[in-house]
């Protein structure tokens, strides 16, 4: 059932996902991060970035964890490993995030279905247009059963809602921030997610970018089936510096971060 | 649309609007808001009034005595090098500003490389009144202080972009970054025609000034050119002279800065070099690894320094209606300081690749050539002293 | 003559020719020379279409808005830093040369002070392919350092000069005893309407397209300016702007450089501050001591760090039809770098004094103004930085 | 007979005249050196330079001369007070050479008169031109007796040539180089001094420029009246570094140097 995320539609509570960077920070580190997550009973899914040179709709945070994962030599295959590992410990959906290029470079329907293969459930692509969607993605992401999630943000046209809740075979992932992933931007989340709550239909909403605590989560209550916590984790993982990595270190870190979710996610 | 080239965004397979969803509405009104404007005989007055009493424009179109001698054929120089901030650059930002005006956004923000479109778009901020971020490489800082230093006493705040290679290509996402994040009141002045549709157009449109003063002028001493030249960066300098000559049998011909060469990994030549990718929001040539990760560009030219270029260049060479070359970071270097002493205009380190193959092209004799002189190399003194001192 | 203000070489009891023999032959050609060209009308138009197509003529003519609200008065800009090389000096430099070709010249020599002239003259040489020697104060080629490889990268021979305060004035001693020590084949190209006749008024000729374009414009929109302003060095600038407006009620302001302050000892205001005297061949206004010896000026400018000027500005002001004002090198910094902000110009520090005046002067708020922006200010960057370094 | 330079059209031989700048190495050295001129019997008459700022007829010697007369405060005054000390000690005539401006600032009139009673003979002012001299110094030199001479070069035209012989009540200054005071360009003196002699008339010929050896003066016998020996003298006095200036020195140098003229001058 890891490419369905209707399951989101039946909770009554918002699910906590949490988005990680492929290769961050080193390959094994993410490689025990993802078993964690893969186990962790508040963790309903995770998003797994492909790191990109040029992350142009990421925070400083992303885009720094992106780098490291390059500079460390992190190749698609690495990230198809990982996916791997973490099929193999658990059914959770598996989202992939990343930029188009890497996408495109190896070949759309080459890359979709070696993320089949690898376990994935779906894609996230913030860059990619619909038409592109339409002419390079939609046939084989419906032979392989590969699912797509598309963007919403508040300054979305009426036309563009609809068109998400329409296209998206994932979810519809809601914008919770004026800006990027990560960014401490104020806006007034609740307005928006209420102006989004007419054009909901069949594709459930997950909220991202900038959430962070269980209170941002707790705001949202009733708005979304659920919520992606991204940066504020890689940030709660501590310094990447090599010399001092300690991966177990690293794993409580991130359990450490996930425990006040426990009681706000279903 | 009105350029019929254009469908969709596309211009044949490249182009487009590879954007986040947070950008888009950006972009509709974008659009909109520039064909409205283009359309409008208001609009296009005041755009040109600008143009000649501020940038002083028509900008002359010399016959190069002297360096046609050297070439073996007839040069025509395009002085965009005299141009109000000393290249062409300033077209597009001021008819940008204008736009900016025109829609009521209240800051104006720009990526820039060696500083040029920079400067530029702070000039043309100062002058509209509209506060002013500039994004640049924190690299390009270091390397280019002087400019960095006209933009602040324009008024410009200059941000240095940390990441990745800490070039221009990141002040590119750094400014999209901005941008996402204060979507309603700003306004993005891309410094080529690169990126997203309708940034390729929109910045080609606000430079085929050039190509119009040159064809009115060749047409009143009743000539017409064989070939027009011009550097690649993102292209703009190169689309503001061809693009009113596309339909004609005018050959068009594209340099690219080779770097230290073509096989040296050390090059910024993206048709001759690159591969179809996406970058800054456009389908186009890039140079990219086999991971699809951007590679860095090299070039001595920090206006050529760029691993991409606009999509209808990729386009017009796909489809041969461009011819492409490129020349060495050393051939360019020559080229300059020979125009130099044989013209007595010292060209920009970008415009020399341009002159570079002028030299080195196979004529009859017979052709007619106009090249684009698209800036004045001030700027790059330090880089052509050190090349005279070390040539003597 | 074809100038009525001029008798035997004087203008009222300024002018004249105080040279040596050695160099009288010289003045003779040249005076024939000149006056037998510029009644020609194959020269004049073989002049006028190289300052169209090599220097960029007509420059522009432009209202600056945000200027004239800040100083509240209508002031427009006439844009003399669009012209080849960044400044009006250039519009001699090419008239001279043509002349020293069909004079059938072999070598030029010229002076400069902070490089300005000298630029021009050695574009000018490259243009022509002429061999070209430039004199320059050691002092000077030490703190214009670029000016002096754009001056080598033109193809010409920087001459420090060694003597006296090592500065301008000393270049311009060195230059006049070249071309008394090679009469026949050089022409020696000055670069103000200063010296011996007929020097001054062959500058200003060569000038006066400034103030003809000018009036041209003004008379085709139907206006008439009130006052005319420049900054006065040499007076080349100033008198470009000036010559055809002399038979006009149109106020003539000529803004020196105070340095440090009229009464500090440190200033170059000339005509405010100095006496008549004799310098480089004319009876002229002059800082010199009791004794008759020349004094050092003192500006932050370099272009006008000169302890004489022009004979017919002495005359213009001796008679009231020229009006004069002195600013201090601070206010000339303050007023370049807000026009920088208002205008996205950078201007010349020379040309900042001239800015500073219009800011300072009492205006009723009916007049118009046209400013002479003689040039552009990236020369200067350094100078302008650390002030605003220092502001903040 | 200080004033009148006629005894030059009468001898045989080219007279030999030193040239010095007032001032040079300092005012005491200057005043010794002048007393040595005054009763050397093979100089016939002296020039004194009032040292100038921009003196642009001068080459590097006389510069630097000027340069350190200046430098050590030589005013106009110490210039006659030289000048009287001279004719003190002689009847040979002394000429003050210099540059029209000090001479303007301190009043022609003043200065002619001041000049006279100081003893001088006449003027060169090589950047003087005829109109100002007529209308400017004419009558009061008149009045004053004081004599003036004027130059010719090769450049000269020949009208310029007669003008010179008219106007010159000393003597006229040929000037035997291309170039400036002590500069060593090859010119072909012999042709210049033949074509000068048409025009010769009234004034005697007197050779300048650039002289410096006795052979320099026995090319010109028989052309020329007399010649003005000026930047070699001031090289000959050595170094002017003040901390080593040793008056009896300079003057031992002078003196050397002036030794071989004996033979070839009358
Ligand atoms: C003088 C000059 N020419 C050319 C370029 C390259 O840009 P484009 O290809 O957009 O004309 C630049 C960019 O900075 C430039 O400054
Ligand atoms: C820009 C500029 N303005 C003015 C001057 C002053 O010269 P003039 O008084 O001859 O115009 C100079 C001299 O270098 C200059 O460069």
């Amino acid at each position: 059932m890891s490419n369905n995320f209707t399951f989101l539609n039946t909770s009554d509570r918002a699910v906590l996902s949490v988005f990680l960077t492929a290769g961050y920070p080193n390959n094994a580190a993410c490689g025990e991060l993802l078993d964690l997550l893969a186990t962790h009973p508040a963790v309903s899914f995770v998003e797994l970035g492909m790191p990109f040179s040029d992350p142009l709709a990421d925070g400083p945070t992303i885009q720094r964890a992106s780098e490291v994962a390059l500079s460390k030599g992190t190749t698609l295959n690495d990230v198809f490993s990982l996916a791997e590992r973490f099929r193999s410990k658990c059914e959770k959906p598996l989202m992939l995030m990343g930029y188009c290029n890497p996408v495109y470079r190896r070949g759309v329907e080459t890359f979709v279905k070696d993320a089949r293969s690898a376990g994935a459930s779906g894609l996230i692509l913030p860059d990619l247009p619909y038409e592109s969607h339409h002419r390079d993605f939609a046939s084989v992401l419906d032979s392989t059963g590969l699912s797509m999630a598309f963007l919403v943000s508040p300054t979305s046209t009426e036309e563009a809602m609809a068109k998400a809740f329409d296209t998206s075979t994932a979810f519809v992932y809601g914008v919770a921030n004026v800006g990027l992933t990560g960014d401490a931007q104020s806006m007034d989340r609740g307005a928006f997610f209420h102006r989004i709550q007419p054009y909901r239909f069949q594709s459930p909403l997950v909220a991202g970018f900038g959430i962070s605590t269980p209170s941002d989560v707790a705001g949202l209550d009733g708005l979304v089936d659920g919520v992606i916590v991204g940066s504020a984790f890689l940030r709660a993982l501590g310094s990447v510096d090599e010399s001092a990595l300690n991966v177990e270190e690293v794993v409580n870190r991130a359990n450490e971060f996930l425990k006040p979710f426990n009681p706000v996610v279903k | 649309m009105h350029h019929p080239i254009i469908k969709h965004g596309y211009y044949g397979e490249f182009g487009g609007q590879f954007i986040p969803e947070m950008l888009r509405k950006n972009f509709i009104d974008l659009e909109a808001a520039f064909n409205e404007a283009w359309g409008d005989s208001k609009f296009q007055r005041a755009y040109s009034n600008l143009l000649r009493d501020f940038v002083g424009r028509p900008t002359p179109l010399q016959k190069a005595e002297r360096w046609s001698e050297r070439c073996g054929v007839e040069v025509w120089f395009k002085r965009e090098d005299l141009a109000h901030t000393g290249a062409h650059k300033i077209n597009n930002a001021m008819g940008q500003v204008l736009l900016a005006l025109r829609m009521g956004k209240r800051r104006i923000i720009a990526e820039t490389g060696a500083g040029q479109h920079g400067v530029a778009t702070a000039t043309a901020c100062a002058w509209a009144g509209l506060p002013c971020t500039v994004f640049m490489g924190a690299e390009d800082m270091e390397r280019q202080k002087p400019n960095v230093e006209r933009m602040r006493l324009l008024g410009a705040e200059v941000r240095s972009a940390q990441t990745g290679s800490k070039t221009l290509k990141d002040a590119t996402n750094e400014a999209m970054r901005y941008w996402i994040a204060h979507p309603e009141d700003t306004h993005y002045i891309i410094g080529s025609a690169v990126g997203p549709h309708p940034y390729p157009m929109m910045v080609a449109d606000f430079h085929r000034v050039i190509g119009e003063e040159t064809k009115a002028t060749l047409e009143g001493l009743g000539l017409q050119p064989t070939h027009l030249v011009a550097c690649l960066g993102g292209g703009s300098n190169a689309l503001g002279l061809f693009l009113p000559y596309l339909d004609d049998e005018t050959e068009l011909v594209g340099v690219e800065a080779g770097g230290e060469g073509l096989d040296s990994g050390r090059t910024a030549a993206t048709i001759e070099r690159g591969s179809p990718g996406i970058l800054h929001g456009a389908k186009t040539m890039i140079l990219q690894d086999s991971e699809g990760q951007i590679e860095e560009a090299h070039s001595i030219s920090a206006g050529l320094d760029y691993p991409g270029i606009g999509p209808l260049h990729s386009h017009l060479a796909a489809t041969g209606r461009l011819q492409t070359a490129a020349i060495s970071d050393g051939e360019a270097l020559e080229a300059g300081l020979l125009c130099t002493r044989l013209e007595g205009i010292l060209p920009a380190l970008e415009t020399a690749h341009a002159l570079a193959w002028t030299l080195k092209a196979d004529w009859s004799g017979h052709e007619m050539v106009v090249l684009n002189l698209s800036g004045r190399g001030d700027k790059d003194l330090q880089m052509y002293t050190s090349r005279r001192g070390h040539n003597e």
